[in-house]
């Protein structure tokens, strides 16, 4: 094998040349047209949302759900099928034509509920499609990192599930909004439905996830079962993905709690229940208790994955399929006409934040972010399946009444698990935007992204 | 099950015993992906709940059995599950250990090429012992499903696990693959112990790693491996 | 002969396996620039004994002294670059690479050797090395653009005969150099091996071929269950008596 | 004389395909600067994973962790002392560096799996670790980003209108085209330093190491600290590349140092031929293309694809290929995967090489690997 001979001469002429090529290409990465704020739809008949949820991983299924609320959600705004809550929605400036006029056209990408996977997801959407507004996301990790993105792009982010209380805490942004309730608001329902099912004298044993969302959890439900009087016997962090929980769970046997309270979500939640019911600790008695389990967040999904065990077992949840008002019903009735199943927890919170937007952007006349924040800042509406509703302005959090849940002792089909115990108002969830679990963040300016 | 490996084995596996092993494990990796992907769409994402029989549903009392009052309870169904397990495990061990069948495999292990000049097929042994493997790894996984419900990604999550184990353990040592199960799982329960944990932040996460550097740095081979396997 | 002309010295060199000693009690002195080869039956303890000359086995008594020097417990490469190459029973070369790049490894390992850090220097550019490689490669009659893996097993020894010899060893262990090659490739062989000994290098044959070592070596050692039975001059080992049961009879 | 073989001809082919990416890329949907971001950063993640794997053989299953190391150091850097990027990388390499020696140290006393076990088992602690009980060096699982109110000691006190500043050569904003054409920059340096590695003395002796250890022992080669210069430079790469991901996106996440993560850069390097210069940086661009532009499929984009067909053919198309877009596109790289190992064992330039060999010019020998 030959080679030339190289010096340094044409190290520097091959410098130069890379320079120059550099340069080159430079030409083609603005817009040639002006615009005021990033992918501005301009006079183009459409505009393109960008639905971002996961398809691949632990959480695909409440991912395919979230994408069916929205593909629906879109449906409606352009005036397909029977209209969904757009006929419930209180008050609405949607008029069925897609939002100002222009169809409402989306695109769809993968989280893999992993940070780095959901943001070029997202950065895809916005750099490639030209989506005005990104939604989705079912886990608080992956919502706190593509909520940044948005942020710094410069486009609205419409946070799907996620129950971390940092999402609209220390991590919240003036461009992202959040209809999920949070792990404060759990607790706050929580409290007292267990002090009246439970009573006062309770000594309660955490198993929580081992990362953020499971530690502001804990916090918020210690305080508040410390609030009606219970007592925290230990608090136990697990891994994430432990799977098998068997020596978290043989320690509880003999701690003299009489509560376990599973600070997990997902596969976590349905291992560490299943595993705890098949200790037998819910046959136990402990200080002339009867030893209870609670799963302070809920979800039909992840419940139905655990089956059986979740009968008569407490927990919280944003929504659900059954609530008897009308919004909820008219979406229950157009989701299942669709797909032939109730929609969960996760697709009811996508579809509202699909319609909130488009209802935000008509009512400011416009796209643009900051127009649109302006929009959705101290906006109250009802009708949406949570009653009254509000997404305050100090932190963009939606405050609303939250339900307390049960699992179902005769679940009549496989959707049927969970029973509504008590709709807790929203005055007693309500906590200042200051409050301690809540404090260190700061929205900071709107974003209107760089055309 | 049987089937499946067997399969497998035929279509794929045997045409790579010839590649290097980073061949060997990528492309039983990109199989292990397909028939992920192919479960999930036709069983969903999400976990599926799968009882235990009835009759054996609840917790065996043995702290009153061993007259140490009722502290220590245990699912009977864990019970049962370890009960098989080691059958399973005295099985196979025998298997491989007395019989000719399983002597021309330990034999081939060592020298696929010496065994054919013999006139043995090592390579249906191969398939055979495969075939094996996979009965055993899917009776573990359908006895573990009451204890964790199973989805389409379960596989995954025990794939790091199992090949430390066994690593660790030393290849091609039944023996060595199951002290390295019991000592990283002890380990594990111990490091889980909040007072353990207190004086070592996070070891918990780490302790099964640790333990696997600790004892290949050691034991070169790992616990009760043997010179000659897996090297080249 | 004096002292001063011993390279190699095996004193009292000891190495059992478990029970069986595959070494007992060798005293070995090789004079500088003979051929001393060393013959015996199989298992008699030849390749067991180089390979505590390379640093490959370390002895369980005894030391190897090599130029003045001892060597045991020195690792494999500092006992090369002390001056001691070594042909494999069977070739041990780079089968990656091409002929070329298996001389020009050996010819580094002078510079190099102990840890040179020099990513961005060209190879091509080393024109000395490349010059002395070309010349090592028409030696041994082989094309420098082949590729090492795809050589007969006969050019891989000579091959690895080549890159031993670019590293001007000053002492050359070469276990069974001619072993499973055609009487044609045996001679050519034997030719180069002298073409060596007129430049005055040292080596250390382990043959089982008769017809090689009695036209190379000028001592020969006899060793058989680990003991060396005899040693002296060619004629003097054929006329050996104990050698002829041991081994020549047997 | 073959343009391919000569360094000169190599670097200049190889820069104006690399500047030109946002043109060629277009037309397949692939012309947008994040995409093109990753292509580069990932392009030199695999590059240097080549060094230690391609060049020893040794296979790391762990190299992720300084993937991560890299990203956490650089937007440590962006959080306390500048937005500009250049002490960023800085940063972010060296302390790669340093964990990677480290870990190369312990690691390297093994070879064969029990390396690989090794290097996994490190970088499975580390991820561990960052996960939770660091977290507050890492910011856990939600994963480390900027805040308004980080001090930046190097910056005056600048505010931008987003709130938070951007990331910066000097003044030049790192986000969008600009953002690919650094890392663009960086990447051709990258493949520049890796091509010499591979064609200077220090590269044939890691061949040599890969090809016979043995033989290179008692040529006279102490081997051992070869190899921890070869994982020491490796792991910089990586680190490099992880602080290009902070760079053109100021976040840091666990996940990037996960077995998975890991794995990709194996699989990477293995599809485009490992051991082969251009290979990795092939292979991480059809990794990252599927991963982002195959997963974006759903139905309606597929109909929209397809209208030019006859409307039954159309929707018979769009019901053969739905099962492996969008939330299938897994299925689909599982395939690819299989299919490349099986028939193309050495990887897309060994498919290349064996296509030229087949129709090229009979004068020309097919490419070594070492190449």
């Amino acid at each position: 094998m030959k080679q030339p001979k190289i010096n340094r001469r044409d190290v520097l002429k091959g410098g130069a040349a890379l320079g120059l090529a550099g340069a080159a290409p430079m030409f083609f990465t603005r817009n040639a047209y002006a615009a005021s704020y990033l992918n501005d739809p301009g006079n183009a008949a459409t505009v393109t949302l960008g639905f971002n949820v996961p398809q691949t991983g632990a959480y695909a299924d409440e991912g395919a759900d979230e994408l069916r609320a929205y593909e629906l959600a879109v449906q409606h705004i352009n005036g397909e099928g029977d209209g969904g809550m757009l006929n419930t929605m209180q008050p609405s400036a949607l008029k069925g034509n897609g939002i100002l006029g222009k169809k409402v056209e989306y695109v769809t990408g993968d989280t893999q509920t992993k940070s780095d996977a959901a943001r070029a997801s997202a950065k895809r959407m916005i750099e490639k499609d030209g989506a005005v507004m990104i939604t989705g996301g079912s886990s608080s990790g992956v919502a706190i990192a593509v909520q940044g993105l948005c942020q710094e792009a410069g486009v609205i982010f419409m946070a799907g599930l996620t129950h971390s209380n940092d999402t609209t805490g220390k991590d919240k942004r003036r461009n992202g909004f959040r209809h999920f309730f949070n792990g404060y608001m759990s607790g706050q329902a929580l409290g007292p439905v267990l002090e009246k099912a439970y009573g006062k004298e309770r000594n309660a044993y955490h198993l929580t996830a081992d990362y953020t969302w499971g530690w502001t959890q804990e916090a918020s439900i210690k305080a508040s079962t410390e609030n009606i009087g219970w007592k925290t016997n230990n608090t136990v962090k697990t891994p994430v993905g432990a799977g098998d929980f068997s020596q978290y769970i043989t320690p509880v046997l003999n701690s003299g709690a009489d509560t376990l309270i599973l600070n997990h979500y997902g596969k976590d939640m349905i291992n560490s229940l299943t595993q705890a019911v098949q200790f037998g600790l819910r046959d136990k008695n402990v200080n002339g208790n009867d030893f209870v389990i609670v799963v302070p967040l809920y979800s039909r999904l992840m419940a139905q994955g655990a089956g059986e065990n979740v009968k008569g077992i407490f927990g919280s949840t944003n929504w659900h399929w059954s609530l008897p008002d009308e919004g909820s019903q008219a979406f229950v009735k157009s989701f299942g006409q669709a797909y032939g199943f109730p929609p969960s927890q996760a697709a009811h919170t996508c579809y509202v934040q699909a319609l909130l937007y488009a209802d935000a952007c008509e009512r400011a006349g416009t796209f643009m972010p900051c127009e649109v924040v302006g929009a959705l800042e101290g906006h109250k509406f009802d009708g949406m399946g949570n009653g009254p509703t509000e997404y305050r302005a100090e932190d963009h959090q939606c405050f609303k009444d939250v339900l307390v849940v049960k699992g179902k002792e005769n679940p009549s089909s496989q959707f049927d698990v969970l029973e509504v115990v008590e709709v807790t108002p929203r005055a007693q969830v309500e906590y200042a935007p200051d409050n301690e679990f809540f404090a260190g963040g700061d929205l900071g300016p709107c974003n209107n992204g760089s055309a | 099950m049987l089937l499946i490996g067997l399969a497998m084995e035929r279509g794929l596996i045997r045409h790579f015993y010839k590649r290097t092993h980073a061949e060997q494990i990528l492309v039983t990796f990109g199989l292990a992906i397909v028939i992920q992907e192919i479960i999930k769409a036709n069983f969903g994402a999400n976990p599926i709940p799968t009882s235990a029989p009835d009759i054996v549903a609840g917790s065996a009392n043995i702290g009153t059995f061993l007259g140490l009052g009722d502290a220590i309870v245990y699912p009977w169904w864990r019970l049962i599950y370890l009960t098989f397990s080691l059958m399973i495990l005295g099985g196979v061990f025998a298997f491989l250990q007395f019989t000719t069948f399983g002597m021309v495999v330990r034999a081939g292990m060592h020298d696929r090429d010496m065994v054919n000049l013999l006139g043995i097929n090592v390579e249906r042994r191969f398939t055979i012992v495969f075939g094996l493997a996979a009965v055993v790894a899917g009776l573990a996984g359908v006895m573990y499903a009451p204890i964790l419900p199973p989805d389409y990604h379960i596989g995954m999550d025990f794939l790091v696990l199992s090949f430390v184990v066994v690593v660790v353990g030393g290849m091609g040592s039944l023996g060595g693959a199951v002290a390295a199960g019991f000592l990283l799982g002890i380990l594990q329960s111990f490091a889980s112990m909040n007072e353990i944990k207190s004086l070592f932040p996070g070891i918990d996460q780490i302790i099964i790693y640790l333990v696997a550097v600790v004892i290949l740095l050691v034991r070169p081979r790992g616990l009760m491996g043997r010179k000659g396997v897996m090297e080249d | 002969m004096s002292v001063e002309d011993t390279v190699l010295h095996i004193a009292d060199v000891h190495k059992s396996f478990g029970g069986l000693h595959a070494l007992s009690d060798i005293d070995l002195s090789v004079q500088k620039g003979t051929t001393h080869a060393i013959i015996g039956p199989n298992g008699a303890g030849k390749s067991t004994l180089l390979n505590v000359c390379i640093g490959r086995l370390i002895p369980d008594r005894g030391a190897v002294v090599f130029d003045g020097k001892e060597l045991t417990g020195k690792s494999p490469h500092e006992i090369n670059q002390a001056g001691v190459a070594r042909v494999f029973q069977t070739p041990e070369i780079f089968t990656d690479l091409t002929v070329m790049d298996n001389v020009i490894v050996p010819i580094l390992s002078k510079k190099d050797g102990s840890y040179k850090f020099n990513p961005m220097q060209n190879l091509a550019h080393r024109k000395d090395a490349r010059d002395q490689a070309m010349e090592l490669i028409e030696d041994v009659g082989l094309h420098p653009d082949d590729h090492a893996g795809s050589l007969s097993r006969g050019d891989k020894r000579r091959l690895e005969l080549a890159m031993c010899l670019s590293q001007h060893p000053k002492l050359l262990l070469l276990d069974e150099p001619t072993a499973g090659m055609s009487r044609h490739d045996t001679n050519s062989t034997i030719e180069l091996l002298k073409k060596i000994k007129e430049r005055g290098m040292t080596k250390v044959v382990i043959e089982h071929d008769m017809h090689v070592v009695f036209s190379l070596a000028d001592k020969i050692s006899v060793l058989a269950e680990g003991k060396i039975i005899a040693e002296g001059t060619p004629e003097e080992v054929k006329a050996n008596p104990v050698v002829q049961e041991a081994y020549l009879g047997g | 004389m073959n343009i391919m073989k000569s360094e000169i001809g190599m670097m200049v082919v190889f820069t104006i395909v690399i500047l030109t990416m946002p043109l060629w890329l277009a037309p397949i949907g692939a012309g947008y600067p994040d995409l093109l971001q990753k292509f580069a950063i990932f392009g030199l993640f695999a590059i240097g994973y080549n060094i230690l794997f391609g060049l020893t053989g040794y296979l790391s299953f762990g190299h992720a962790a300084f993937l991560g190391i890299g990203s956490y150091a650089a937007v440590w850097s962006f959080k306390l002392l500048t937005m500009n990027v250049l002490p960023a990388i800085l940063f972010g390499v060296v302390c790669s560096g340093i964990f990677a020696f480290c870990i190369g140290y312990v690691s390297l006393r093994r070879s064969g799996i029990y390396f690989s076990i090794l290097t996994l088992a490190f970088a499975q602690m580390s991820y561990n670790l960052a996960y939770s009980v660091l977290t507050p060096i890492t910011n856990g699982e939600t994963g480390l980003q900027l805040t308004i109110n980080d001090p930046r000691i190097l910056d005056a006190a600048v505010t931008s209108a987003t709130g938070l500043p951007s990331t910066t050569l000097f003044g030049l904003s790192m986000s969008g085209y600009s953002g690919f054409y650094f890392c663009a920059v960086v990447l051709i340096i990258g493949f520049f330093i890796a091509l010499r590695i591979s064609r200077s003395p220090f590269g044939l002796v890691l061949k040599g190491i890969k090809s016979n250890q043995t033989r290179m022992k008692y040529t006279g080669f102490n081997t051992r600290p070869y190899m921890i210069t070869a994982f020491v430079i490796s792991g910089m790469y990586a680190g490099l590349a992880g602080s290009l991901m902070a760079v053109t996106d100021p976040l840091a996440g666990a996940e990037r140092m996960q077995w998975t993560a890991s794995g990709e850069v194996v699989l990477m390097t293995i599809l485009g031929g490992a051991g082969t210069l251009v290979g990795p940086v092939l292979g991480a661009g059809l990794i990252k293309y599927f991963e982002n532009i195959f997963s974006a499929f759903n139905d309606k984009s597929l109909h929209e694809l397809f209208s030019f067909l006859p409307e039954i053919l159309e929707n018979g198309v769009v019901a053969i290929i739905r099962p492996f877009v969008g939330e299938g596109w897994h299925l689909m790289l599982g395939l690819l995967f299989m299919l490349i190992i099986i028939f193309l064992p050495g990887g897309v330039m060994k498919g290349i090489d064996r296509i030229k060999t087949k129709f090229g010019s009979k004068s020309e020998k097919p490419a070594e690997q070492s190449e």
